[in-house]
């Protein structure tokens, strides 16, 4: 098979080895979970149960505030015992539903459709919009947003994004090993919605039997594709994917939708398969617990909510000194300060370090080796940005394409003088967003 | 040799290897004043190659037609300050009144060329007899004039080039601004060095 | 809250390489060339690499220490200049030399801009452009003859010495006095053909020296190192063996010494012959083995704070130095251009950044 | 008291290389020799004191609008007295100077004194202010001439400093020793004032 | 319009009075400036030929014809020969006798390399010329073997090649020159006495 990729990037120790094999176990029931008020882009939403008030698992306990917004629901049953601000997956603090578990996990009522697939569109987004789904990939896009392009805009790709570039992260592999058959149907639904023609299941060359079963799915659907890509990071950022898949360009500023595709997490479809046969909302999810201090890495259906620290003492606690915890993945994830935080609808794993591989080392001057350059799949020159703004040169900075960039790390994984670029940019687009304001 | 042959050893020469800057150290002011970034000396060295090529062929017929025949070859300084003065004065007129564009991106170099003692040089240099006695015609004058302006530009774009580029490094303090300049032109000169001695 | 854990932004994975270990690497890679040349010319050209790397290591820390900051010598990037420089004298330089050039290339060349990185041009290079501006005929005369061969390469010496000495003893004099790119070039001069002998046989001469200069005996001498000139021009062989490693610990990339020797073969192969004299399909590998371009191509022109950021610039950049390189050894006052064609493309770096800026991914072009 | 302040000023304080930096030109292309240094040092001297006279004479005569041409005309005219002057009293120095004499026109330090200074000053104020800067300019072209010489040629003022085992520096003479000298004597002038 | 040239006639005022002013200068120096400019070649070609007369024989090639102080005796001739060398034109003054034989040079105007080609102003360099015919007239570095070859300066072939070239050119275009113009050189009679 032809492996296909895109211009830049790089190729990481992909570290997946700890937990690739383990299989998709359920986690235990956790005591409290804590749903944050905003886990996706767009308004936080608005809590409609109080206090005090009993909930089942599934049900609504916070409603989307908008388009743009998403509904959340509780994930386990029992008793709501605080609106509060609490540690969100990306290390800060914001508001979120605390919710005291009875031990029981009694749901609310769920369907399982026989005639899903020949639901109406407009039904299935509907069921999706009340699911709250959002993208599972970690950036959290509300789904029934990306779903409902406008007229102008017609769509005749839908991409499945399994390919999973961050390192130490399994999660998506192993659903697609265990769960392939329902994320193809996930996949057909979601052509169905936005009226596509063509669905692509892209997949890095690292998970070959992943390739292989989906292949053998896709074997009778001559609308459907596997497309095996080269092993480099950043793959699963959007325009990466839709430019190794498709060759199509997304303009810099623009969605997907501006070359007619969309991009799907393999983790969603399997949400949206879900969310329209059996009208379930998004209240679990898979996510590795990874790294070398991780006893028994593996990867956990769990519910939305649970403490991080609960999942990692259910993969048997660490047996090394931890220096380092990242939500996410290493590349792009967050660093937590403790493990107190709850894991969201975009947590597709935790990676832990010990303290020898999580020890920083000392930034030193540019030396213009040009690998940041080298690397970089916007095309830009990192180090000139972080240049710019480490010289509160702006314009220069924004000139230089600040921001166009999508934060993805390449450069900072690359650089050999250890300049935290990404950190220079993001302070970067903090500053341009304060000076924006002050415009205004 | 051809007068393309010639026209290219006058470049080379006015470019490489007697550079008015690097080599002549004529215009320093604009050099290390008007270097720090890349726009405005492009703007300076349209200017200044603009205003020597026309300070060349003004000054050359001055001397040529006025002074020497009347033998006041004593006022040479005078006439030729005075031309170049009034020559950028009107030079700034005209671009003003026909194109503001480029009034806009010119016109604050200009009154600063006045006083650019590499206009002054070239018109001089031109009527300064050469090594074999003989003296450039009007044409290689001119020439000669706009040859030396690229060169001065030239390098004022290298050395602009070179300091955007420390503008965003960490330079020790005593070293900022004309120190470091005037170090930069020493190894821009040293860098030149290789063109010495060729044969065109 | 208690904050276990380390807090930093991502990514939080890196990538082995760093600074240190890419400037002790490049080291590596440069030894070779040494012992090469410490076989042909004795322990004095070690003991020159050695004053010139140790005392930029020593100039380093000293004006670190003066500008109260941290010193950084460990990294190795000291060590690199000095050794580089010391590549470029002449193994029967005076001590002194790669001291001074040590010297004048880390304190005018580097630190003046801060360190490391901001150099505008490679500091060993200029180092050099230094030494020889200031003491030209110790830099350009008094080359140490190959302990198993002779200064230009010619191996078959005696066989041309009876035929040239009684034609002419100067023209014996260049041919087993002077480093081959300096034959070549006394060669190219007219005046020095002319004045050889009047009827024609000056000329016959000459061709026949050029000629044998480019056979493929003298070309082993070249890829070898057998043959006089600086410390690290030495060996084809030697440097080859080093880029190699480079390349394959991928310190440097393949464009820039690909382009620069590929210009030069070309240009060469094109302009390189000297009149009267049959065409050599050999010229073009005797301008890429001799001279500093080996060194050149793989160590200085790739040196990664001088040139170019984007791909396209360093092919623009190395096509600059080709044509540079052969402009000056073909018509320039110096018999070798590798050292200048790189400081004056150093000196247009940042111009060809500006014109090859890439394009952000799926930016429409304005 | 002012005169004196006046006069002493051009040397450190205001000194008009070091510190004002203008005159860049003679300042690089004359400090090959002391000698040299000297007598550019003394013409542009001569040139800025008798312009300064004159200017501030004439201030109150001169239409604002015309003045800085009028300016030019009375350093134009001294520059070319100093010209035919030297070419007939020190031929040898005139020959290696050359063209730097004729350039004093546009030595930024004379036009700039006589626009900062002399135009708002009276005639004897502005002689001191003419002598000191003359004397600064001077004396920072002989500073960087004697680094030169004394490195580059193992001389000073012609007279032998060096011992004869000395390989003299010959960068120091060339335009690359030039711009770098004068670099670093600034950067040490800029350190004296950071210590300050 | 009134005021511009009311300006104008005030600029005009200084212009005038600026030119007067050098124009008496001039007066005062231009006969000095060129005495000294006579004076200096004189004395030039006196010290290449001394105790002799000049007469100047303009032409192609302008040279001086030296005769003896005392006898009238043609002795030489002197001339000026010029050649680009490293860095612009290298100027040399040179006397031959009546063989073309280099009497004495003087390189009066060059604009070398501080420390290499300004070398060539110094007598250790101009001394090797003495006696020299044009046929030896090469530089050692381009195969003359000395004593009868001219010693290249230390590292400025470039500048001995522009000195020795430019004589050896000058000296054959001298001889041509010479040659025919007979009447001058063999009629001692012609001659008018000072």
């Amino acid at each position: 098979m032809q492996l296909r990729t895109f211009p830049g990037g790089v190729h990481p120790h992909d570290e997946k080895h700890f937990s690739a094999s383990a299989q998709i176990t359920e986690a235990p029931l956790p005591q409290k979970v804590i749903i944050h008020l905003s886990q996706h882009i767009g308004s936080p939403s608005t809590p409609v149960v109080a206090v005090g008030e009993e909930v089942l698992a599934g049900q609504l306990i916070a409603e989307a505030s908008g388009f743009v917004s998403l509904n959340q629901h509780a994930s386990i049953s029992g008793k709501v015992t605080a609106v509060d601000r609490f540690m969100h997956p990306t290390g800060t603090s914001s508001l979120a539903i605390q919710i005291t578990g009875d031990g029981l996990d009694k749901w609310v009522e769920l369907v399982d459709e026989q005639d899903f697939i020949n639901l109406p569109p407009a039904e299935m987004k509907a069921r999706i919009s009340a699911a709250g789904i959002c993208g599972m990939g970690g950036a959290g896009f509300p789904t029934h947003v990306k779903l409902s392009p406008p007229e102008d805009k017609p769509i005749d790709t839908v991409i499945l994004n399994g390919v999973e570039c961050e390192p130490y992260l399994t999660s998506d592999y192993r659903l697609m090993l265990e769960k392939g058959a329902d994320i193809v149907t996930g996949l057909k639904l979601i052509m169905k919605i936005v009226g596509a023609k063509k669905g692509i299941i892209g997949i890095e060359a690292n998970k070959p039997d992943a390739i292989k079963l989906m292949e053998k799915l896709l074997a009778d659907e001559p609308y459907l594709e596997v497309v095996g890509l080269k092993l480099r990071y950043p793959q699963g950022a959007e325009k990466q994917l839709i430019y190794a898949a498709t060759k199509r360009k997304v303009p810099a500023g623009g969605l997907p939708m501006a070359v007619g595709v969309v991009v799907q997490n393999v983790g969603t479809a399997f949400a949206v398969y879900e969310a329209i046969r059996y009208r379930k909302p998004l209240v679990q999810r898979v996510i590795s617990i990874t790294g070398s201090p991780v006893n028994k890495p593996g990867n956990l259906l769990a519910r939305i909510g649970t403490p991080f620290s609960e999942l990692v003492e259910f993969c048997g606690g660490t047996k090394e000194t931890v220096g380092k915890v990242i939500s996410g993945g290493p590349m792009m994830g967050f660093a937590l300060p403790s493990l107190e935080a709850t894991m969201g609808k975009g947590s597709s794993g935790l990676v832990l370090m010990n303290e020898k591989d999580a020890r920083m080392m000392e930034e030193h001057n540019c030396l213009r080796c040009a690998r940041c350059v080298d690397v970089c799949p916007m095309n830009l020159i990192p180090s000139l940005i972080a240049a710019a703004v480490k010289n509160k040169n702006l314009d220069m900075a924004v000139s230089a394409g600040l921001n166009d960039c999508m934060k993805c790390g390449s450069c900072a994984y690359v650089c050999p003088a250890q300049i935290r670029l990404v950190q220079w940019i993001d302070t970067g687009k903090i500053r341009y967003a304060e000076a924006q304001r002050a415009k205004k | 040799m051809g007068f393309l042959g010639q026209f290219f050893s006058m470049a080379i020469a006015a470019i490489l290897i007697q550079n008015f800057v690097l080599s002549r150290f004529l215009g320093l002011c604009p050099y290390l004043g008007v270097s720090k970034k890349l726009d405005s000396a492009f703007g300076m060295g349209m200017a200044v190659i603009f205003v020597m090529t026309m300070a060349s062929a003004f000054c050359y017929i001055i001397y040529q037609y006025l002074l020497v025949p009347f033998k006041l070859e004593y006022l040479q300084t005078l006439a030729f300050i005075l031309t170049i003065a009034a020559l950028v004065q009107f030079v700034e007129m005209v671009i003003q009144k026909n194109s503001p564009s480029l009034y806009k991106s010119l016109g604050v170099y200009l009154p600063l060329i006045t006083t650019n003692c590499a206009v002054l040089g070239v018109a001089i240099l031109n009527i300064t007899p050469l090594g074999d006695g003989s003296r450039y015609n009007f044409i290689w004058s001119v020439l000669n004039g706009f040859l030396s302006g690229v060169g001065f530009t030239f390098v004022l774009l290298a050395m602009a080039g070179i300091r955007e580029r420390l503008e965003l490094v960490d330079m020790p303090k005593s070293m900022r601004g004309m120190p470091s300049g005037l170090i930069l032109a020493g190894i821009m000169a040293l860098a030149f060095y290789g063109f010495m001695g060729m044969k065109i | 809250m208690k904050d276990k854990y380390i807090v930093s932004s991502a990514p939080h994975f890196h990538d082995k390489t760093t600074v240190k270990n890419v400037m002790w690497n490049v080291v590596i890679a440069l030894s070779p060339a040494l012992v090469f040349a410490v076989y042909y010319w004795g322990f004095r050209s070690l003991l020159l690499t050695l004053l010139g790397a140790v005392s930029a290591v020593v100039t380093e820390a000293a004006i670190q220490k003066m500008r109260k900051v941290p010193i950084s010598v460990a990294d190795g990037s000291a060590f690199l200049t000095g050794m580089l420089l010391s590549y470029n004298i002449n193994p029967g330089a005076p001590w002194w030399m790669p001291i001074m050039g040590s010297v004048f290339a880390i304190a005018v060349g580097k630190q003046v801009f801060g360190g490391l990185g901001n150099n505008p041009v490679n500091p060993a290079l200029l180092g050099r452009a230094f030494l020889l501006a200031s003491w030209p005929s110790l830099m350009t005369s008094g080359w140490l003859k190959p302990k198993t061969g002779s200064l230009s390469g010619l191996n078959d010496l005696d066989a041309i010495a009876i035929n040239l000495q009684s034609l002419s003893p100067k023209a014996y004099d260049l041919v087993t006095g002077a480093t081959p790119l300096k034959v070549v070039q006394t060669l190219r001069d007219s005046s020095f053909v002319a004045s050889i002998n009047g009827n024609g046989e000056g000329i016959n001469l000459a061709n026949r020296i050029f000629t044998n200069i480019t056979e493929m005996a003298a070309l082993k001498n070249l890829f070898w190192g057998n043959i006089g000139g600086c410390i690290g021009e030495v060996s084809a062989f030697a440097l080859l063996l080093g880029a190699a490693y480079l390349l394959y610990k991928n310190i440097i990339e393949w464009r820039i010494p690909l382009f620069y020797l590929g210009t030069v073969f070309v240009l060469t192969a094109v302009f390189g012959p000297i009149k009267g004299s049959g065409y050599s399909p050999m010229l073009p590998f005797f301008h890429i083995f001799s001279g500093g371009l080996m060194l050149g191509a793989f160590f200085m022109a790739t040196d990664y704070t001088t040139t170019p950021l984007t791909k396209n610039g360093r092919i623009i950049f190395a096509i600059g130095c080709g044509l540079l390189t052969v402009v000056i050894r073909l018509v320039g006052g110096y018999p070798e251009g590798v050292s200048y064609s790189i400081l004056f493309m150093n000196v247009m770096t940042p111009l060809i950044d500006k014109l090859t800026m890439p394009k952000p991914f799926g930016r429409i072009k304005k | 008291m002012s005169f004196v302040k006046e006069l002493t000023k051009g040397i450190i304080k205001e000194n008009p290389i070091f510190v004002i930096v203008l005159g860049m030109c003679p300042t690089l292309a004359t400090s090959t020799s002391v000698n040299n240094a000297i007598g550019m040092g003394m013409a542009a001297t001569f040139v800025l004191v008798c312009s300064n006279i004159f200017i501030s004479l004439i201030k109150n005569i001169t239409p604002d609008k015309i003045r800085i041409p009028v300016y030019v005309v009375v350093i134009a005219s001294f520059v070319s007295i100093v010209d035919m002057s030297m070419a007939a009293y020190v031929p040898a120095l005139h020959k290696s100077l050359g063209l730097f004499i004729p350039l004093i026109v546009v030595n930024c330090i004379i036009l700039g004194r006589a626009e900062a200074f002399a135009n708002k000053n009276n005639v004897l104020n502005s002689i001191a202010d003419g002598v000191g800067m003359g004397l600064g300019f001077t004396l920072a072209l002989t500073v960087v001439a004697t680094i030169r010489e004394i490195l580059g040629n193992g001389t000073w003022l012609n007279i032998k400093v060096m011992p004869n085992t000395y390989d003299p520096m010959l960068i120091t003479l060339l335009a690359p020793g030039a711009f770098i000298t004068l670099g670093f004597l600034m950067a040490l002038m800029n350190m004296l004032k950071e210590k300050k | 319009m009134k005021m511009f040239i009311q300006l104008g006639f005030i600029l005009l005022a200084f212009c005038i009075v600026a030119t007067a002013l050098l124009a008496y200068v001039n007066t005062l120096t231009k006969p000095k400036i060129e005495a000294l400019k006579i004076k200096e070649t004189q004395e030039a070609r006196a010290n290449l030929i001394p105790d002799s007369e000049f007469e100047e024989v303009a032409g192609d090639l302008t040279y001086y014809i030296a005769k003896d102080k005392a006898s009238g005796e043609i002795k030489g001739y002197t001339f000026t020969a010029a050649k680009n060398g490293y860095n612009g034109a290298v100027k040399t003054m040179a006397a031959v006798d009546k063989d073309f034989k280099l009497m004495a040079i003087n390189v009066i105007q060059q604009t070398e390399t501080p420390g290499l080609g300004t070398n060539s102003t110094q007598p250790k360099f101009t001394d090797q010329f003495k006696g020299k015919s044009s046929e030896q007239l090469i530089v050692d570095k381009d195969g003359g073997v000395p004593p009868n070859a001219i010693k290249a300066l230390t590292g400025a072939t470039i500048t001995t090649r522009a000195v020795v070239n430019s004589l050896k050119e000058t000296i054959e275009q001298l001889k041509a020159s010479v040659q025919s113009a007979p009447e001058i050189a063999v009629n001692p009679e012609k001659e008018v006495q000072p």
